[in-house]
């Protein structure tokens, strides 16, 4: 087995009074994908959050590589190789579609590679070439999404984490997606999916977590997983 | 003609400067979107600092910029991190207030060490001028205000067009959270930003310093001519910021030309709020 | 839940408060001493140049540094009015509101077409506009400006009295059009413009009637400063000091609030008058004040004490459960989910 | 059945670049018609021009025997045309109750005591009425996707403008909103939905709608329309599963 | 009316026991250099007759040392009144001094009115001052616009410049300039001279370039009118840039200050000319202590470190008429101190007082000029014209 890469030991995180991660433990190896699915309001981009360092934990421990990184800023974070698709499609409203990529590219390591990592997202997402001098706020819906994506993957991440992928794209575009996945996967990038189609990311990852309003109640290997024990835990039957 | 020829010439020359006293406050408010009330009391705190800087070196004011870019940009970032970015996401009056609170304080700390008297960073050129004509003269220290707007004001647009940094400023300012996500340190960004400002207001202060005589109380003038500057140009538009300031100097120049003395500050006014009516958003914001 | 009976009897201790407040100011200048009578006086005035530049910032988004130019018109219309006409004071307070509504009327039609720190500054821009409209303006005095001669032995009780109707009438007013469809449309508008249009908002209609409620009693407010002032002069009375005044009383007190600029006020006139012997670092220590204040309760005062202890004064917000008309202490909705 | 929407050769640009490029469609009242195409066809775009929010260059939209081509979106929303957004836009500072009580009043034009029952209504129906109180910029994703169409259906409209409200969801969750479209459609509501989810499309809707680069692929009978071969082509991608 | 609210202590014991005296003086703001100077030179005035245990007040029969309360105006004409309402209903004051342009003397005085309280005004333009009257409770003492400009007129004639000489009026759009203006224009026409005047321009103008263009084309000898400081150092520097440079300037306000006029450097500064109210050449003494001006000045000079301004006369001068008027009153009561008010016939360091059915009392005024020290690195002022014979010229006006 390879090492792990990320692993996080009884996340709380709160908005104010309100629990939104109750003890949420799960951990990455290297060249995996996981899935973490479960409800609408679960905790799943809360604890996404409390990982990426944009929301601090209230307790438990998070460590990258064998070193704590609990409560370090987002930006050194990105500076050790982690990226995050935050849900929505959300882009620099105000910048054009490739300033937008660029950003992307931000961290010393990336910046080397832009033009190559540039090409590779248009490759993946022609139409952002095409609007590449737009500015992003005016772009559709799935558009931002795939700016949103581009974006993350221009940093070159060892781990990236996508928060609602398939949000507002076509079929087609998601499909395209999922594909695309599972090959940067095979170059070695390591990947969490947090979705709501359950199906896809059984299909996709090699393991899964189900949350439960803020708790992880299950996990195992997707292929393992019977359908029956994810609904039940989904739900909390 | 000759009278005319020289208001133009002159109010070409006032809009390079306007703009360069714009500039900050534009990146600022555009960028950052923050309104900074202080900003013209910053740029009077710059001349004070580089007329102690000549008072105690004797170097010319310009070369003071090597001692006063730096103790500005520091006095903008700390301002910055210290303080602007604990109110910044709590809605557009909190700031204000903040940077209303900064300005009375630099106001009056100024007061207090400098008094009241008139200061200036005079040099020998501030009163030579290129004669072209028995009529028709170019002032020196307007022809260098002019040219070093300018050059800012490129300078500017080429690091946000083309920098990392200076697109980090703007994915900052656009959404905090996501910006980090690309590895933007979001707790320095700001203050690199408020920075930057500050330098061109250490410009900008030096240059006022070198043209006009200034007092504690003076940068609430200059706040005015940059906020002007700044909704002609739309905010955060370096090359409208430029246009802007030209057209406000010209504006205002040739409404005295043309219609005295007393029309000057309204003619200003008046082209201001007509670019209002036709572009509200400024003359070069989408 | 509260029962019936609890909440009623909360509301008629809440109306108790409230008659012995409002008849204890009513009594105050044959019972206090003239300082403290002078000292309500100016804080009933700047109660109501808070709650206005409040209603347009706090509830509309309209962050205006432009209130200035209600207050000057005001003053003036007061000079002028009774100057050269003649005319008894209070309908000259009167008919400078309504000059003010007027001319907010017409720079709607420019103003309103900005949004956010353009209309802030645009605001500004005009009243430094009228600053030198006026101070070229040889009927109102030039740059000279005007004495208001008839007000000149007006006694302090006097303008106390209206200053302290003003003040009450803003306040009533402010709470009245927050719980009404107009303040509903207002706080709308300011979250996001376009999806209260397609709520159908109509979002000019809606400003408009903002700006002309604020421009009418901020103008009338002018004139009561005025009254006690005498002295009429353009580059003062447009002076940007103005909102700065409303902006601080506002913010320091908590914006989009109502008890707000009531404390706020109570601060700002307090601390005015306690400072002004310090000579040189009064303004030093005000505008220290206000930095520190905000950042350790950007939210202002009351706004920071209804986070921590969940209630609202005077609130605005309708409870789902509620009839929402009468001033009652209301518990903000606590999250239901757990 | 009557025709309640009529679009008629309508053209739609931002600036210059050209989006709709003469599009016409009719929708029957009382009809869910659903909107499908790929990323950045236009269907967002022709959302917005049938509210109100971009006026086309040319053609007409008539609403009700009514040409509102020109309207401003509130007049339309008073006339009675509801929508949603695609990106959630609740008023934050609100509560979710405050937020459907702003279209009950403004946009249906009642008064705030006669709406009171009404706004309760459709939070209890939209799944939001345990969380009247909350204010609206704590919700969750899909608790503010219901706040969309609860702020929407506040407005009283006759007809429903939906952008993507399932997307993100769960498949119980969608089919809620299914059962929600099919009980407003029982009202006597016209619905025009906008979603990716095929699926649901083919499943609720009378008629499905799709769009490519602005221009009508195909307008017709949901089945026919998903088995058309450019349909599949440019929308649905070649199937492997 | 509101002159009953003022209370009357009719009784034999004081509520405090010594007299308090209010001054609203602009601390900070533009106008801080006013300001300066308090309250070093109230204080020096008020010391020796506290030193002596006070003044005797007869209700009381008792001596009552003086005390002086300052508030800061921030320039402001709303601070002003506002800090004076409080000085008079709060602290209860005796009496008010106001002082330092229409900014801060207009607003207290107007309050004094209102409020009936007894109020020695003195330094801001007569004509600026009745604009707001008639008074009752309001005493003023400076000079009259008229006065300024036979000064200026005298020294131009003395100079040469006959009838058909060329003047160019830089008249502002504020108060002073608004009064100076019809006063200059009328007189220059009787005495045949040719205006040129741009029309009234905003303070704080930041291009001069139309004037400057409108005085070359008239060919304008001499420059008179009021401004700012700054912007006549503005005005000043463009004039030179654009190659424009009247034979003589004499201008109000603009470089009172010795640090205002060597703030505009010694080429512009040396030759220029101005009304001067105050000098340390004045020669009136002190009526409390015998100073001179000199010696008041001097000793400014040696404890502050600053060079001396004008209105620390004018400051100084308030207290010597507010401890003569209650010497003479020995009475706190306000009619009382009033009526002294009106009665005073002194010689303070500023010159004679004496108020004239208007409130008014006029004080000298003569003409100087900036002259280049010893050093030439410096300008410093001498008086070259002088209307009244007491006060002696030491410098010989030059043109440049
Ligand atoms: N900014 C916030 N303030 C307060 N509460 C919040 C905030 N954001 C989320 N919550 C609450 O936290 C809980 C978990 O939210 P989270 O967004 O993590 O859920 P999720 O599993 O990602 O759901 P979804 O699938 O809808 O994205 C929800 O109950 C939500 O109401
Ligand atoms: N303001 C604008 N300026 C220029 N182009 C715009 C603007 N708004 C949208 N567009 C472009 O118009 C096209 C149609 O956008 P629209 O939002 O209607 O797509 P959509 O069909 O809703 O797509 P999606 O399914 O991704 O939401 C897109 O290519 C988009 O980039
Ligand atoms: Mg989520
Ligand atoms: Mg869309």
């Amino acid at each position: 087995m390879s090492e792990i890469l990320l692993r996080a030991e009884d996340i709380y995180a709160n908005y104010g009074d309100f629990q939104a991660v109750q003890g949420a433990s799960f951990e990455i190896r290297k060249g995996e994908i996981i899935s973490i699915i479960g409800t609408n309001g679960a905790g799943k981009s809360t604890l996404m959050k409390a990982i990426g360092g944009t929301l601090a934990p209230k307790s438990g421990k998070v460590f990258y590589k064998d070193t704590e990184i609990t409560g370090m800023p987002t930006h050194k974070l990105v500076d050790l190789g982690m990226s995050q698709v935050p849900e929505g499609g959300r882009v620099f409203a105000r910048m054009t579609v490739m300033d937008n990529l660029v950003m992307g590219s931000y961290t010393p390591r990336a910046r080397k590679h832009k033009d190559n990592a540039l090409e590779r997202v248009y490759d993946l997402f022609p139409v952002l070439k095409e609007k590449a001098n737009q500015v992003s706020g005016s772009l559709s819906g799935g558009q931002r999404q795939m700016v949103a994506i581009g974006r993350a993957l221009m940093s070159e991440p060892e781990l990236v984490c996508f928060d609602e992928i398939s949000l507002g794209l076509a079929p087609t575009v998601i499909k395209d997606i999922y594909t695309k996945i599972r090959q940067i996967n095979k170059e070695g990038m390591t990947i969490i999916l947090v979705e709501q189609d359950v199906k896809r990311s059984l299909k996709t990852s090699d393991r899964s977590y189900v949350m439960l309003k803020g708790k992880v109640v299950l996990s195992g290997k997707s292929s393992e997983l019977a359908e029956e024990d994810v609904k039940k835990a989904y739900f909390g039957l | 003609m000759d009278a005319l020829l020289q208001s133009l010439i002159q109010g070409v020359l006032l809009g390079g400067l306007y703009a360069l006293i714009g500039i900050g406050m534009s990146l600022i408010f555009g960028i950052v979107k923050l309104t900074n009330l202080a900003h013209g009391d910053f740029l009077i705190l710059a001349s004070y600092i580089s007329y102690s800087v000549v008072a105690a070196t004797g170097m010319n004011p310009f070369v003071s910029l090597i001692v006063v870019i730096p103790v500005m940009f520091a006095i903008g970032y700390i301002v910055q991190n210290t303080m602007l970015n604990r109110v910044i996401s709590k809605g557009a009056e909190p700031p204000l207030l903040v940077t209303f609170g900064i300005s009375i304080v630099i106001q009056n700390l100024l007061l207090y060490y400098y008094t009241a008297d008139a200061r200036n960073l005079r040099s020998p050129i501030a009163t030579k001028s290129i004669i072209i004509t028995d009529g028709i003269r170019i002032p020196y220290i307007y022809l260098i205000g002019f040219l070093v707007g300018i050059i800012v004001i490129v300078a500017l647009g080429f690091y946000f067009r083309h920098t990392y940094q200076g697109k980090a400023i703007k994915a900052a300012a656009d959404d905090r959270e996501v910006a980090q996500l690309m590895g933007v340190n979001i707790k320095s960004i700001y203050g690199i930003a408020m920075g930057i400002s500050m330098t061109t207001a250490a410009i900008a202060g030096v240059l006022v310093g070198m043209i006009y005589n200034f007092y504690p109380t003076s940068g609430s003038a200059y706040l005015v001519i940059a906020f002007a500057v700044v909704v002609i140009g739309g905010m955060g538009s370096t090359y409208g910021t430029l246009a802007a300031g030209i057209l406000f100097g010209l504006a205002q120049v040739m409404g005295a030309h043309f219609f005295g003395a007393s029309a000057q500050l309204l003619t200003g006014y008046v082209v201001l709020l007509i670019m209002l009516i036709f572009r509200p958003q400024g003359l070069f914001q989408r | 839940m509260k029962t019936g009976f609890l909440s009623d009897s909360k509301r008629l201790i809440k109306a108790l408060i409230m008659v012995i407040v409002l008849v204890g100011l009513f009594v105050l200048p044959n019972v206090a001493n003239q300082y403290t009578t002078m000292l309500v006086m100016l804080i009933c005035m700047y109660i109501g140049l808070g709650q206005m530049w409040n209603l347009l910032a706090g509830y509309a988004g309209l962050v205006s540094l432009g209130q200035q130019l209600y207050i000057g018109i005001g003053g003036y219309a007061l000079a002028v009015l009774s100057n050269y006409y003649n005319i008894p004071i209070l309908i000259g307070l009167v008919v400078g509101g309504l000059v003010s509504v007027g001319l907010s009327v017409a720079l709607s039609f420019l103003l309103l077409r900005m949004k956010g720190m353009y209309f802030a500054v645009a605001t500004w821009i005009t009243a430094e506009a009228f600053i030198v409209i006026f101070a070229g303006w040889t009927y109102m005095g030039s740059g000279n400006g005007l004495f208001i001669k008839a007000v000149r032995g007006m006694p302090t009780s006097t303008i106390y009295y209206y200053s302290l109707i003003v003040a009450i009438l803003t306040i009533f007013i402010v709470v009245f059009l927050l719980r009404s469809k107009l303040g509903l449309g207002l706080i709308a508008i300011r979250d996001n413009d376009s999806a209260a249009e397609t709520s159908g908002v109509t979002i000019f209609r809606t400003k408009l009637y903002c700006m002309m409620i604020s421009s009418f009693l901020t103008s009338i407010i002018g004139g009561l400063f005025y009254m006690s002032q005498v002295w009429v002069q353009p580059y003062a009375a447009f002076a940007i000091n103005w909102t700065i005044a409303g902006m601080f009383i506002v913010v320091i007190g908590g914006i989009g609030t109502v008890a707000g600029p009531i404390l706020g006020a109570v601060i700002y006139v307090i601390l005015n008058q306690y400072l002004s012997q310090f000579g040189g670092i009064s303004m030093i220590i005000l505008g220290v004040i206000a930095i520190v204040v905000i950042l350790f309760a950007p939210k202002g005062i009351i706004g920071s004490l209804q986070n921590r202890f969940g209630f609202e004064i005077l609130s605005a917000r309708r409870d789902a459960n509620k009839n929402f008309m009468g001033m009652q202490i209301q518990e903000t909705s606590e999250n239901t989910e757990q | 059945m009557s025709t309640i929407l009529e679009v008629d050769n309508i053209h739609v640009a931002y600036g210059r670049t050209k989006i709709i490029p003469g599009l016409s469609f009719k929708v029957e009242e009382g009809q869910v018609l659903g909107v499908i195409g790929p990323n950045g066809a236009g269907k967002t775009t022709l959302m917005n021009a049938l509210i109100g929010l971009v006026i086309p260059t040319e053609g007409k939209i008539i609403f009700d025997g009514m040409d509102i081509t020109k309207l401003p979106p509130d007049k339309r929303c008073h006339l009675g045309l509801g929508r949603t957004y695609q990106i959630p836009r609740p008023f934050e500072g609100m509560t979710v109750y405050e937020n459907v009580l702003v279209g009950a009043t403004h946009g249906a034009g009642r008064t705030e005591h006669k709406a009171r029952p009404y706004c309760t209504e459709v939070l209890k129906r939209t799944g939001l009425y345990e969380k009247r109180d909350t204010l609206a910029g704590q919700l969750t994703l899909l608790d503010r996707k219901r706040l969309e169409i609860a702020r929407a259906l506040g407005t009283d409209p006759k007809i429903l403008l939906l952008d993507e409200v399932a997307a993100g969801l769960t498949d119980a969750e969608v089919h809620d909103v299914m059962d929600l479209v099919a009980e407003l459609k029982k009202t006597g509501l016209t619905i025009i939905w906008i979603e990716h989810v095929i699926k649901t499309m083919v499943e609720s809707t009378d008629k499905l709608l799709c769009l490519a680069t602005g221009c009508l692929l195909r307008y017709g009978d949901p089945k026919e329309t998903m088995n058309c071969l450019e349909v599949q082509e440019v929308y649905l991608g070649v199937d492997e599963e | 009316g509101g002159n009953g609210e003022t209370e009357d202590p009719g009784t034999a014991t004081p509520e405090r026991d010594y007299i308090l005296i209010g001054i609203p003086n602009p601390s900070t703001g533009p106008i801080a250099s006013f300001g300066e100077g308090t309250p070093w030179a109230e204080e020096l005035a008020i010391k020796t007759i506290n030193e002596a245990g006070g003044i005797y007040i007869e209700e009381y029969d008792m001596k009552m040392p003086i005390q002086l309360k300052f508030v800061d105006t921030e320039s402001d004409p709303t601070k002003a009144s506002e800090v004076t309402q409080k000085l008079i209903v709060d602290d209860k004051v005796d009496m008010l001094i106001s002082r330092h342009t229409p900014d801060t003397a207009l607003p207290v005085s107007a309050m004094a009115e209102r409020y009936g309280v007894p109020t020695v005004s003195l330094e801001c333009p007569i004509d600026a001052w009745l604009s707001g009257g008639p008074y009752e409770w309001a005493f003023h003492s400076f000079w009259s616009i008229d006065t300024v400009y036979t000064t200026f007129s005298q020294t131009w004639k003395d100079l040469g410049f006959g009838e058909g000489t060329k003047v160019g009026i830089l008249m502002p759009n504020d108060p002073d300039g608004l009064a100076w203006l019809p006063i200059f224009q009328e007189r220059l026409a009787a005495d045949g001279f040719v205006v040129s005047d741009p029309g009234r321009y905003p303070n704080m103008n930041s291009d001069w370039t139309a004037i400057i263009n409108q005085f070359k084309a008239d060919g304008v000898e001499i420059v008179t009118g009021v401004n700012i400081p700054p912007d006549f150092a503005n005005f000043a520097i463009q004039s030179k840039q654009l190659g424009f440079e009247p034979k003589f300037t004499s201008m109000g306000k603009a470089y009172l200050f010795s640090s205002d006029a060597n703030a505009l450097g010694v080429d512009i500064a040396e030759g220029l000319s101005a009304e001067v109210w105050w000098s340390p050449f004045h020669p009136y003494k002190s009526s409390l202590t015998g100073q001179t001006p000199a010696e008041i000045l001097e000793l400014y000079t040696a404890e502050s470190g600053r060079t001396w301004t004008a209105p620390i006369g004018y400051k100084y001068a308030g207290l010597e008429i507010a401890i003569d008027v209650l010497t003479r009153a020995a009475s706190l009561d306000p009619e009382k101190i009033r009526d002294a008010i009106a009665a005073t016939d002194m010689t303070t360091v500023v010159g004679p007082i004496k108020y004239n059915d208007q409130h008014i009392s006029e004080t000298p005024l003569v003409m100087g000029q900036w002259f280049l020290n010893d050093a030439g690195d410096m300008v410093e002022l001498k008086i070259i014209n002088s209307l009244y014979p007491e006060i002696p010229v030491n410098g010989e006006a030059f043109l440049k």
